[in-house]
């Protein structure tokens, strides 16, 4: 992949701030700041032009660890503040930083909003299905049954796709990557700026502390090949170590098959179209899971479509345009006044 | 702040009823006016029936009307103007528009505004689309079709003529909702009138309720009051709402800030129409952003003032529980916010059409910790041009979160409105608020405001970060230090306090040295202003503050205060301002006039209630 | 259809409050309440048992008008005020009755965690496409382009569709109907309430004073019959005048067909699975719209699944089964204390 | 409520370090023994080496221990027990448990407890499984591969054996943060001790770096104090935190008031603990329901009181501005319900592991409206207990919010606690407020109390609903009219205040007649007291007033003031219950003693404040 981009003088140590930095050794916000830092230079966005807007949680102290300009705002409110930050100057890069809690729990509306609005924004999504900051809560997304401190006898709700609420949504830009993938976290990153419209990437992240390995067996070394389904636009949907296997449609199911097996052939196998509108295939991709399916990776969904911020711009230019008034003054003035004299 | 004297008309309102000869009119008009007389009002009214005799269906000539002038007392005459008209078709419209005060309420049958009735009472174009109805509060309710489907799910067998005669019944009972009144009378009426035929009173009963359930439920308010302008301060004038004024007041700080405009906001009444009337002037650049609740309609407005918009959010009294917490990141951040709280009665839902001023204490502490932010409270509708100006010149001036507090009285209620052009306003000195050099650090405060510099995204070289966490001084890292936090949380109290050097002196209307201070703030300006100034003219030894900055208050209202023996505060709560006085200036003794029924104070039951005070 | 249902003796009228109706006369509301009226003796609750919970919003004011037990809350908070009713106490048949405003705008995070979480509540979403009680701004399911109060220029979001975000959110019942069919409408009802679990109704209700005639395409006598996908489980997907259409999979599309034409015959067309616990095909009925495709009614997913609160009886059960202590003075005496003397 | 003498033992903690001889405790304690010197407090310290000289790794002969007992003034010894205990593996765990605190905090290194080491420490089971840690705050922090971590990234090229010798330093960072020390003087000793070798100081430091971070990043909060049983009380004690007691309290309420206990709450620190506690407890029957987010917290619990549970919702400081609609719908609806806040250093984020006392505002006036609810303070760890249960019993009893101020300090403090058992508690009057006959009316009220009746759905024939916006009087069908809303903000506020005829009268420590009356209010009731206490001793003229019944005051209170030449009001924050004394008995004079720093007071410094005021 790696999409054609812009690049300029920064590199990686110019987004590095100054600020110490404060997760636990092993944490996986570190490779993920990282991968960021590592994407920065490629968009090609002035350091002064890109804003890092977080809520609260661990993974929202993001933004003081950037070189660039920052809000670490309240619980749940990043992705309103983030809307705020947009409209408001629609040249800035805005990324927003947020965890399973901060995103789904408090903020899971503003979520939903801003994606089906498509105002152009990053989100970054740290999924380590717990409440880290807090010590350890379960979050939206741990598996039911979870024992966490909250839940000594183990969850007893079912809990969100992020993918599917997201399309649910009406998200035009979705994408799942591990934190043990620096390069390629950073290839997504560098589209999910490229694509105009909010771009939804969930991050499989590992919290050692209070959900330590719950990611293991899709993003651990041993188990990628098997369990990871890399998607590229275009390219069929192959996986495993030799990459001998592959996803077929079967009726209205996906099914996992092996080339040379049972007849399959290559051109049995589904070839990824993450621009197409209709979220049928996305959502049943989305849906993948262990054992029976690999886990889908990668740019699930990535479709063009205005975004709110163009057409407001519309709106006001067009506005200005055919107005009748070429101040305030003018506009006072206007309509029905009379004198006193 | 407009501080000339006032021909005040407070409490009375003209109303007319007009419609085809065939509707009714007659008969609705004088049934309101006769409960008004029961509700024992003043009341005047005026037949104004049409000139010919058989005038063609739909024409103007055939126009009937019926005003009526109605108030606690002093009506003298059916009133010149009115404040609102129902009018059942476009005739009925174009005869009587042009009596109608601007900013007055037009409620017309919207069923019978076809091609055909328009033309036929001489329209050029359809007047809901030309623009001629831009300056009057429109109601469009299809009144024929409605009063039809209350009757038709009766069964009663009625006609369609018959039932189409039961409409002036529905706007009957709409009018009746609107200003407060039961239906037991109109019922009455009713059954007595038909009583001969129980299928008609059935239908006439069921418009009737139909109409005042319709008010009800699309919540439509009475406005206010009305204050004529005073006739010797020469300029232009014209009506204006205090809702409306809070808009134009928004978009001339923008225009004088030279920021661009951002609105953050969900729908409340009465707060909607500040919304609704911004976002009807895109031309001006403003942004206007529905956002999917209150807390993203303030947090989307932080956001933008992070990114150097002038940024507010606008609500009542629900809507700004809510934004508690959000209103403390803002002043931790110590960025420029305005947020207008259009209040309503209370508790809980309360008493959503009605106007109250209990949201004070809220707005002064209703956020976690040590938050303290500038209340500001406009006194009449003109006056929310001015502190929406103010509101918005505080907040970048002195990088802080501002409340604006009007009620649902100023919003709804209209006066008349000296037109101000950009140039008289007071000048915006942002030059060093967003100007940074090298030793420049996002928490350093200039040293008469106390402050910090209004670094926005874009500006290079000046990159950082800020939150919600305690910050150190000056560099704005975050910090645990125990001294730190406390040496912060007083520097926030005092950029607050600060602001008392930027603006007026309190004044006192009457003798600044004598007997009782009324005190009184906000929405009831009018009419403590009136039952003051008669008792003035009745020889009694009072004068009257009226307070528009709250916090913080102006720096001599200690000093105002020891000039009189007695101070009582009245306001629409029960003594939230009297509480916050004895917080701020204990040494005072304070007493109160309140009132808490959803409605304003009157002249009367005011100079009683001072009266009393004064023979105690 | 009609499920079967244990009756009781109460009547339609015994749900009647003594409270006047104040909805604009010709509202779609009056419908939907003579329906649930009509409904309720069919469930076989005593009217002490069923509870209706709102919000605000004019539909929010349907709980006053019933002869139940009658919670009018506060603003989009109705599904967590109910999920409390419910879990407080599981033997009532508790009813959120909700608005496009009040359940998706400001409550639509309450909504998806209740979707998810399984509560056994029925909620009936009257959707108008309008904020009708604050006289008429825009809702999150307004249509782009709509000029309402708040948007003179017409709105610049994309809206939601219910139905695609509660299955996003893991709805296991989700209906569409038209408030201009009460016998349909209350069987739907009915089987909302049988339905274990959280049973999402949307209703397409007209709202006169403010959108009037916004479902007309759809619920209009004259259009009803070309217009609407009457779905029922387990029969073909069949519609139009001589019920000749039908809707028929192509790939990973739906579409219209007839009967008859170009060698389609009935065993093409689709035959309707609400239990299905794939969402895939409940999604692709749920997004079906004019003009290509007629709109699905009825209910598109019908799946059982165990309830939070059955989840959590369970687990209160177990505890005190296994528990060592018999009462709280036990408990307070057990463990580390020590006596003085 | 607990009014026993009590063995203060306050601002003073006892921390070991234990490892194995190898693992370097005597040299991470002394440092931080150095360190609490120089930040100029009084210490003890007590190295306790192993008694063989060569005892195999990882057995209990083996473990090594340093003690630290320092405080602001008056260590006399190192200490008998140990507040926090740092266990580097399981045979220190083993050797020092029995003379740690109960409550108190063991943070032990988790990768050390393999079933090898576990073993070799003679355990039988996993001390992490088995229950035994139940008593204590446990930490596991898996120190050895978070220091391994730590330290790899910087590629020093260090063998495993130099690096795992670091994670002394990784146990010295942790409590330094939970200390609110900073690193700076560990860093420089480092710097020091291995000057030579650039890369061991690079790595040490690393480790003491990141142990201080981890703490910081989990919000690691060090317990507030310690307060000993008296002695002379004979009874049955354990020791106990204010956040379990608050849970306690609240089963208590549920069991004797035969009520379903639920509670809707969302994490936040310093409360999350009670919701955590409570759910370990289902045995006892309760409803824990983890919501979304605060509002669906509290709005749960309102649907469960609605339904007829007794309805709990806890939270802090940010959390309660969230809820602020939503206690103004119970408030209207007139339901029970209780809202814990357990205070935090603010404004907005804030200090969240901090403590302070600046949420009383808030919970007084954070609604829209007049909306007035109950408020508490408990005043001690063991107090929560109490209070807790009786904000439950107010809440039924009356039929209202009442919300229950606690804070950090005493959340996380720990004390001992005098068991209760139920029969001992008052009784719950609830049976007039659940029963209801044919003449019953939803707002009809018990003419003592005025509170209305708990009618819960299931209840046959008294089917009615509630809502939001104002009620008529008694009926409680919603009603516009003016006087009626008046009558209805009166009969709550009226409602609130009855509370008072059902709560103690306010007492007095020390002469009731006198020159100084020192006022004070939930959790820094125990340094106040203290300070007090020895001022009494040296002969001054002092008493001291605690409050814990906020809202209403108890009755007497301006009897007990009047009795007073002087008031000063001493609190955690800038003044909000002297403001609110201000507004409730403005007759009376207020001085302030004020702290803002997200600690408690010290007695020292209240004792000095309290004698300039007495000097002046
Ligand atoms: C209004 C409010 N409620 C609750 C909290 C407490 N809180 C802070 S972060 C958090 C959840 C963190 O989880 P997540 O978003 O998954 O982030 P992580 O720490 O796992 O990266 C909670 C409950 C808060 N700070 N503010
Ligand atoms: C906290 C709060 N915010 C806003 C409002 C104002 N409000 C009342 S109902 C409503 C929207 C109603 O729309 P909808 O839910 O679609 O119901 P409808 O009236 O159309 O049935 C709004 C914005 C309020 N009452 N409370
Ligand atoms: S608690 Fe978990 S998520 Fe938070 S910094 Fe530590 S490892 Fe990362
Ligand atoms: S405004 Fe619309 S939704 Fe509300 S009652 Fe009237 S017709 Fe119905
Ligand atoms: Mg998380
Ligand atoms: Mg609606």
């Amino acid at each position: 992949m790696g999409p054609e981009v812009k690049t300029c003088s920064l590199t990686k140590a110019d987004f590095v701030s100054d600020q110490a930095v404060k997760w636990c050794p092993g944490c996986g916000d570190y490779s993920i700041l990282s991968a960021v830092q590592t994407a920065l230079p490629q968009i090609g966005k002035r350091r002064e032009d890109i804003v890092f807007i977080s809520g609260i949680g661990c993974s929202s102290r993001f933004p003081y660890y950037m070189s660039a300009y920052g809000f670490h705002t309240i619980h749940g409110r990043a992705a309103a503040i983030a809307s705020g930050v947009k409209l408001a100057n629609p040249d800035l890069s805005v990324w927003e930083i947020t965890g399973d809690g901060d995103a789904l729990a408090i903020g899971g509306n503003h979520l939903i909003h801003l994606l089906r609005r498509n105002i152009d924004l990053n989100i970054l999504l740290f999924n380590n299905k717990i409440y880290g900051l807090t010590k350890g809560q379960f979050s939206p997304t741990s598996e039911e049954g979870s024992i966490t401190k909250s839940s000594p006898h183990g969850t007893i709700e079912e809990p969100f796709l992020p993918g599917e609420l997201a399309i649910g949504a009406k998200a035009n830009f979705y994408a799942r990557i591990t934190d043990s993938s620096p390069k390629f976290m950073a290839e997504i990153f560098v589209a999910a700026e490229l694509h105009k419209g909010t771009s939804l990437v969930e991050i499989l992240q590992n919290c050692v502390i209070f959900n330590d390995g719950v990611h293991d067996a899709i993003s651990s070394k041993e188990h990628r090949e098997e369990n990871q389904l890399v998607l590229q636009h275009g390219k069929p949907m192959l996986f495993g170590k030799d990459r001998k296997k592959g996803i077929r449609l079967n009726g209205l199911k996906l099914e996992s098959v092996t080339i040379g097996e049972n007849g399959i052939a290559e051109n049995d196998i589904l070839v990824h179209d993450a621009h197409n509108p209709d979220p049928t295939l996305h959502l049943m991709l989305v849906r993948m899971s262990l054992p029976e399916l690999p886990v889908a990776i990668g740019i699930i969904r990535n479709v063009s479509n205005s975004t709110y911020e163009a057409k407001m711009k519309n709106q006001i230019d067009l506005a200005q345009t055919k107005s009748k008034y070429t101040s305030l003054n003018d506009f006072f003035k206007s309509g029905d006044v009379w004198e006193v004299k | 702040m407009s501080d000339s004297k006032r021909n005040l008309e407070v409490e009375k309102v003209v109303i007319k009823f007009a419609g085809d000869s065939g509707d009714g009119m007659q008969l609705t008009g004088s049934q309101f006016g006769d409960e008004s007389g029961w509700l024992g009002n003043d009341i005047a009214t005026f037949p104004d029936y049409p000139a010919e005799i058989r005038a063609p269906v739909g024409t103007v000539a055939g126009v009937s009307g019926f005003q009526i002038h109605f108030g606690k007392s002093g009506i003298h005459s059916p009133g010149d103007i009115a404040d609102v008209l129902i009018a059942m078709n476009p005739a009925a419209l174009k005869a009587n528009l042009k009596s109608i005060r601007k900013q007055g309420i037009v409620i017309t049958d919207s069923d019978s505004f076809d091609q055909k009735s328009i033309e036929k009472a001489e329209y050029t174009s359809n007047p809901f689309e030309d623009g001629s109805l831009d300056d009057y509060e429109l109601i469009k309710v299809p009144i024929s079709s409605l009063t039809k489907k209350a009757i038709s799910s009766l069964e009663l067998g009625l006609d369609n003529k018959s039932v189409m005669r039961c409409k002036n019944l529905f706007a009957l009972g709409l009018v009746n909702c609107m200003f407060n009144r039961s239906l037991a009378q109109a019922e009455k009426f009713i059954s007595e009138k038909f009583k001969k035929d129980a299928a008609l009173v059935k239908a006439n009963i069921a418009a009737l309720n139909a109409g005042f359930n319709l008010a009800e439920t699309i919540e439509a308010i009475a406005f206010a009051f009305t204050v004529l302008p005073a006739s010797n301060e020469p300029g232009l004038y014209r009506n204006i709402t205090g809702n409306k004024a809070v808009a134009w007041g928004l978009m001339a700080a923008a225009e004088k800030s030279k920021r661009k405009l951002f609105l953050g906001s969900y729908p409340i009444t009465p707060a909607t129409d500040i919304m609704q009337e911004l976002v009807r002037h895109k031309w001006s650049g403003v942004k206007v952003f529905q956002a999917e609740d209150e807390i993203a309609g303030i947090c989307s407005a932080i956001g933008a003032s992070f990114a150097g918009n002038l940024a507010v959010t606008t609500t009542s009294g629900p809507g700004l529980a809510l934004k508690g917490e959000a209103i403390g990141l803002a002043m931790m951040t110590e960025l420029p916010l305005v947020i207008v709280n259009v209040q309503r009665g209370g508790p809980s839902t309360g008493l959503p059409t009605k106007t109250e001023q209990s949201d004070l204490m809220q707005a002064l502490y209703g956020r976690n910790g040590e938050s303290p932010v500038v209340v500001l409270a406009a006194g009449s509708p003109s006056d929310c041009f001015d502190y929406a100006f103010m509101a918005c010149k505080i907040a970048m001036e002195h990088m802080t979160p501002v409340i604006l507090l009007t009620d649902g009285y100023l919003g709804n209620g209209a006066e008349a409105w000296k037109v101000k052009t950009t140039d008289e306003l007071p000048e915006m000195n942002l030059s060093d608020v967003i100007s940074a050099d090298e030793t420049w650090k996002p928490y350093q405060r200039n040293v008469e405001t106390l402050a910090r510099k209004w670094v926005i995204p874009g500006m290079k070289g000046f990159e950082h970060r800020i939150g919600g966490l305690e910050k150190q001084d000056v560099s704005g890292n975050v910090s645990h230090d125990p001294a730190n936090h406390e040496h912060m949380v007083k520097l926030r109290a005092e950029k607050v306090k600060r602001v008392q050097e930027f603006i007026p002196m309190q004044k006192v209307k009457g003798k600044d040295k004598n007997d009782l201070l009324v005190v009184g703030w906000g929405g009831t300006y009018g009419t403590i202003y009136g039952a003051v100034n008669e008792l003035q003219k009745e020889g009694k030894n009072v004068a009257f503050a009226q307070f528009n900055y709250i916090h913080p208050l102006p720096k001599n209202t200690a000093e105002v205060f020891s000039k009189f023996k007695r101070i009582v505060v009245c306001e629409l709560n029960l003594g939230q301002f009297a509480s916050y006085l004895r917080i701020q200036l204990p040494e005072f003794k304070y007493s109160q006039i309140n009132k808490v029924q959803g409605q304003p104070f009157t002249i009367n039951e005011l100079k009683e209630d001072i009266n009393n005070i004064l023979s105690s």
